[in-house]
């Protein structure tokens, strides 16, 4: 009895999602943070449901097939995608439902209701708990290189040390981040290098996506309002303003936009102190990540993107959330994915 | 009941102080370290001693805080997840610890300390206010300027432009050159070139 | 709980500081080895001022000094660990065996 | 003087205020986001318990060689410091659950221990969010410890004790939120900074998928986020007792003024994170030296100029 009235309530609860953003999926599942029937989450850790949204090929889809295995038991997983034909990743082959719609909420909920009441049909583990590389070690201890340090056991580079901008060497930590992390164009991955929480070196990695047509509604007002709002909701996001961020994703959904609610959220966001604390960021172009977001609540034509290898440029030495800010403010998320998608078309 | 968690804490205080020694990683060393310092704070305050128990807690916390970072930013390995030996002379530190140890153990057995306990009721931290601020007080301000001292020693001595002038950024450890007209700088000096300069944590290859 | 068993745990604190300081590579970690001696200093001091001399304040002070001590201890050492790890790279004793660079 | 709980009973009754506390601060968050977002508020006080039902079924996660001592003491000494911190606040003028002689100071040390708490989680799951998380935390709270310690100070000179309740009594003519404007303000800082609450957030924020917590799910989680809200539960009672008179209001009972304070500053502090952006560490830990710090200063200089009249 106990039990059953424990899985109701879990049952109940706004549905933990995590949203992996594939190749055709624009920034349109930044409109899902508006349902008051889901959470979107950052970690995937923290989420029941896996919402795949668009195409993962290849390198994608491996990556994803790492972040489906992260979910803590019991999960699902939703794909939400227009053509199940296309090259899909071992953790959407069986069990994963598949939504073609425009709208993959109701699927969400169900798949949620369902990983709680029948935990017989659990969503597996697609990859063998195992490291992803075999163990390489050498040197006295097995670390993989010479004396105490270097090396890569695992095919993960051990920490060494370099110069850095205090002038002490101490150790730099080489790290992959993405491709799945909010504030990520989609299919975008950082290869960093770390030094406490400064980051040394960064190339960003644009990954595979894959041809096919985009999610319904990615191709609706493609730098018009709603693409604005879509970007804003997710930079709140990032700034800790959650619920602001899903007040701008209703506005996004809305289609029609309201033009009193867009100004007053444009308030309530100066008012946060965000453009402030923004400024300074991210200085490409003559342009900070302040300007930016300023110019994104004004619906003002977005500057092009700037290529992601200029970005990357800009990151060293800078705070990893300073660097998120960054990529996300500069790289123009939208103009990244459709100019993917014109490469498909 | 005082008399059982005054034997827990102290035997807590010695295991974790001998465990700082005896564990690979860094942070637990340094925690473990905490550990016994919070341990002897307790037994302070079952002897009576409220502020300087409590004070103990605060600043040791603090301190270790501070610790750890130094731990992880300076140790090769932190985490303890490759083994390795990083000691020296240990016959030589054992027999000394011990010594030590039967040294202060033989002046608790066998001296004749006054038997004059703590009166009960006793205001003992207005008490030690008053003696700060009222006869110790040229004590406390020598203590407060030392820990001033310190704080601008300790930033001269680690900030990267520290002895030799505003911009001189990596050879901040270095002193000037001699003849500024020739750059030679003192005997045995030399800079070295950049590749042996990173011969790093050395005496470990 | 008594003045012998107070000074038995300070010296086997002190014991095992000394050990610790004596048998550690790393600068950082005989730092810790002396902190952990006078961890036994204050606890000695702390059971001696409630045994011994009645409450008397300035057992108290004592104790505070010593904590003083080992603040002083502490930020000087660091500061040094900085100052030989960005002249030479090492956070060894080893390393520390010559005042020259 | 006043009451102590017994030795046994006083752990239940601080863990049974906390965990009242935390659903309270569940509750004003789910209402505080409904009214940001404009959603509404409907089902706020199911809510929370509907997300703690999900928690408790979920299936705990490892990590790749965690530190798993750590990573289990790490929650259980967060919710242990939040449970010592609610036992010094005086809930009328003859009870608190242990209103030790030296309340100040061992506010101070449970702030200090939370930065350990916070570091160890971070540190333990053996994963690269966290431990920049953590790297982050302890330069933040290094910070405000300070700012905080200078506040609480303040306000025990003029109660003349570091004991609560004292420091309570001497309010009874004028609060100390009057008296030393600056206190409660600088003390909201270290309460959101020591839960890595709202603008403060900078251990838990979704810029690094969620901190410390980005490798917990399940029992741990539930664990450590009703450990953090029941932090800003005691955050806010000591805040009462210290700037807020305590006790001391018209007509109503003695506790009902302590917890109606509490309640106000509780929600105050919730909607600050939904209403105000996250703060940059590098930036806040220059303000917190340049700006918060002399500001202490100024605080306890005003204090002890008031005392010295």
């Amino acid at each position: 009895m106990a039990v059953t009235l424990l899985t109701r309530l879990a049952a109940a609860a706004p549905v933990p999602v995590f949203v992996a953003r594939g190749g055709g999926a624009g920034m349109v599942p930044a409109e899902l943070h508006a349902d008051t029937r889901l959470r979107l989450v950052t970690s995937a850790r923290h989420a029941t449901v896996l919402l795949a949204a668009g195409r993962f090929p290849a390198a994608l889809g491996e990556a994803l097939d790492r972040l489906h295995d992260q979910l803590a038991q019991p999960r699902r997983t939703v794909w939400w995608t227009p053509d199940a034909s296309v090259e899909r990743p071992a953790c959407l082959e069986e069990g994963a439902t598949v939504v073609t719609g425009s709208d993959p909420v109701g699927a969400v909920v169900a798949a949620h209701r369902a990983a709680l009441t029948e935990p017989a049909s659990a969503d597996p583990p697609v990859l063998r708990d195992e490291p992803p590389n075999p163990f390489e070690g050498g040197g006295d201890h097995g670390q993989g290189g010479e004396g105490m340090m270097g090396g890569v056991p695992y095919g993960r580079p051990m920490a060494m040390t370099a110069d850095d901008r205090d002038g002490l060497a101490l150790d730099q930590l080489p790290v992959v981040f993405g491709p799945f992390l909010l504030g990520l164009p989609n299919g975008v991955q950082v290869r960093a290098v770390l030094q406490g929480g400064t980051l040394q070196g960064a190339q960003l990695e644009q990954l595979d996506l894959g041809d096919g047509p985009p999610l319904p509604g990615s191709e609706t007002d493609r730098g018009g309002p709603c693409q604005h709002l879509r970007w804003v909701a997710d930079a709140l996001r990032l700034a800790g303003l959650d619920a602001l961020g899903r007040r701008a994703a209703g506005l996004a959904r809305s289609a029609l936009t309201d033009r009193r609610a867009c100004a007053s959220l444009a308030r309530a966001v100066r008012r946060s102190g965000l453009p402030a604390t923004w400024s300074g960021i991210g200085v490409l172009d003559g342009e900070d990540a302040s300007l930016r977001l300023e110019r994104r609540l004004r619906f003002d034509e977005p500057a092009d993107g700037i290529p992601l290898g200029r970005v990357a440029g800009s990151l060293p030495g800078q705070d990893w959330s300073d660097a998120l800010v960054t990529v996300w403010s500069a790289s123009a998320p939208d103009a990244v994915a459709s100019a993917a998608q014109g490469r498909s078309g | 009941m005082t008399g059982v968690a005054f034997w827990v804490f102290g035997v807590a205080a010695v295991v974790a102080g001998w465990r700082v020694f005896r564990t690979d990683s860094m942070v637990r060393a340094t925690f473990l370290l905490l550990a016994s310092f919070l341990n002897v704070g307790a037994i302070l305050l079952l002897l009576g001693g409220a502020y300087l128990g409590m004070a103990l807690l605060f600043m040791m916390t603090v301190e270790m805080t501070v610790m750890v970072i130094f731990m992880v930013a300076f140790m090769m390995n932190p985490a303890g997840l490759n083994p390795m030996n990083m000691t020296h002379q240990p016959r030589l530190a054992a027999v000394a610890g011990w010594a030590a140890f039967a040294g202060g153990a033989a002046v608790a057995w066998r001296s004749n300390f006054p038997d004059r306990p703590l009166p009960a009721g006793k205001a003992v931290i207005a008490e030690l206010g008053t003696e700060l601020m009222g006869r110790s007080m040229l004590m406390f301000e020598t203590a407060g300027v030392a820990l001033v001292a310190t704080m601008i020693g300790a930033v001269v001595l680690s900030s990267r432009r520290s002895r030799y002038g505003q911009d001189a950024g990596d050879d901040g450890s270095l002193p000037p050159v001699l003849d500024p007209a020739t750059g030679a700088y003192p005997a045995g000096v030399l800079p070295e070139p950049e590749a042996s300069g990173h011969g790093h944590h050395g005496g470990h290859s | 709980m008594s003045l012998t068993a107070a000074l038995l745990i300070a010296s086997a604190l002190f014991g095992l500081g000394l050990w610790g300081a004596l048998g550690q590579q790393s600068i950082v970690m005989l730092l810790m080895g002396i902190e952990l001696m006078i961890n036994g200093v204050m606890l000695a001091g702390g059971a001696m001022w409630a045994y011994a001399a009645g409450g008397e304040p300035k057992g108290q002070l004592l104790v505070v000094i010593a904590m003083a001590v080992m603040a002083v201890e502490m930020a000087v050492g660091f500061a040094i660990v900085v100052a030989v790890y960005r002249a030479r790279q090492v956070d060894l004793t080893e390393g520390l065996d010559s005042l020259a660079r | 003087m006043s009451l102590h709980a017994d030795v046994w009973a006083a752990p239940v009754l601080a863990g049974a205020v906390l965990a009242l506390g935390a659903y309270v601060v569940a509750v004003l968050d789910v209402a505080a986001a409904g009214l940001v977002a404009g959603t509404g508020s409907r089902r706020v006080l199911a809510q929370p318990v509907r997300n703690v039902a999900l928690l408790i079924r979920q299936e705990p996660t490892l990590t790749e060689r965690p530190d798993r001592a750590s990573w289990v003491l790490a929650p259980a000494l967060y919710a242990g410091l939040a449970a010592a911190g609610i036992s010094v606040v005086p809930w009328s003028r003859t009870f608190s659950i242990a209103d030790v002689d030296t309340g100040i100071v061992l506010w101070g040390s449970i702030e200090a221990l939370v930065v350990v708490a916070l570091f160890l989680h971070g540190w333990s799951a053996n994963s690269h969010q966290p431990l920049l998380a953590a790297y982050r935390f302890v330069a933040v709270g290094l910070s405000y410890l300070l700012l905080s310690m200078f506040v609480l100070i303040a306000a025990a000179i003029p109660a003349e004790s570091l004991q609560l309740s004292r420091i309570v009594e001497s309010q009874a003519g004028l609060w100390n939120v009057v008296r030393q404007p600056l206190g409660l303000p600088l003390f909201a800082v270290a309460a959101l900074g020591s839960t890595t609450w709202g603008p403060l957030n900078l251990a838990a924020g979704d810029d690094l998928s969620g901190g410390t917590t980005a490798d917990v799910s399940g029992l741990p989680l539930l664990v450590w986020l009703g450990a953090r809200a029941a932090m800003l539960t005691a955050f806010a009672a000591m805040g009462t007792a210290v700037f807020l008179g305590g006790w001391h209001g018209p007509l109503l009972p003695d506790p009902l003024w302590v917890v109606l304070k509490t309640v106000a500053l509780l929600a105050a502090l919730v909607a600050s994170g939904h209403l105000v952006a996250r703060v940059r560490a590098e930036r806040f830990v220059t303000w917190c030296w340049m700006v918060l710090l002399p500001l202490g200063f100024a605080d306890l200089a005003l204090a002890g100029l008031q005392a010295l009249r």
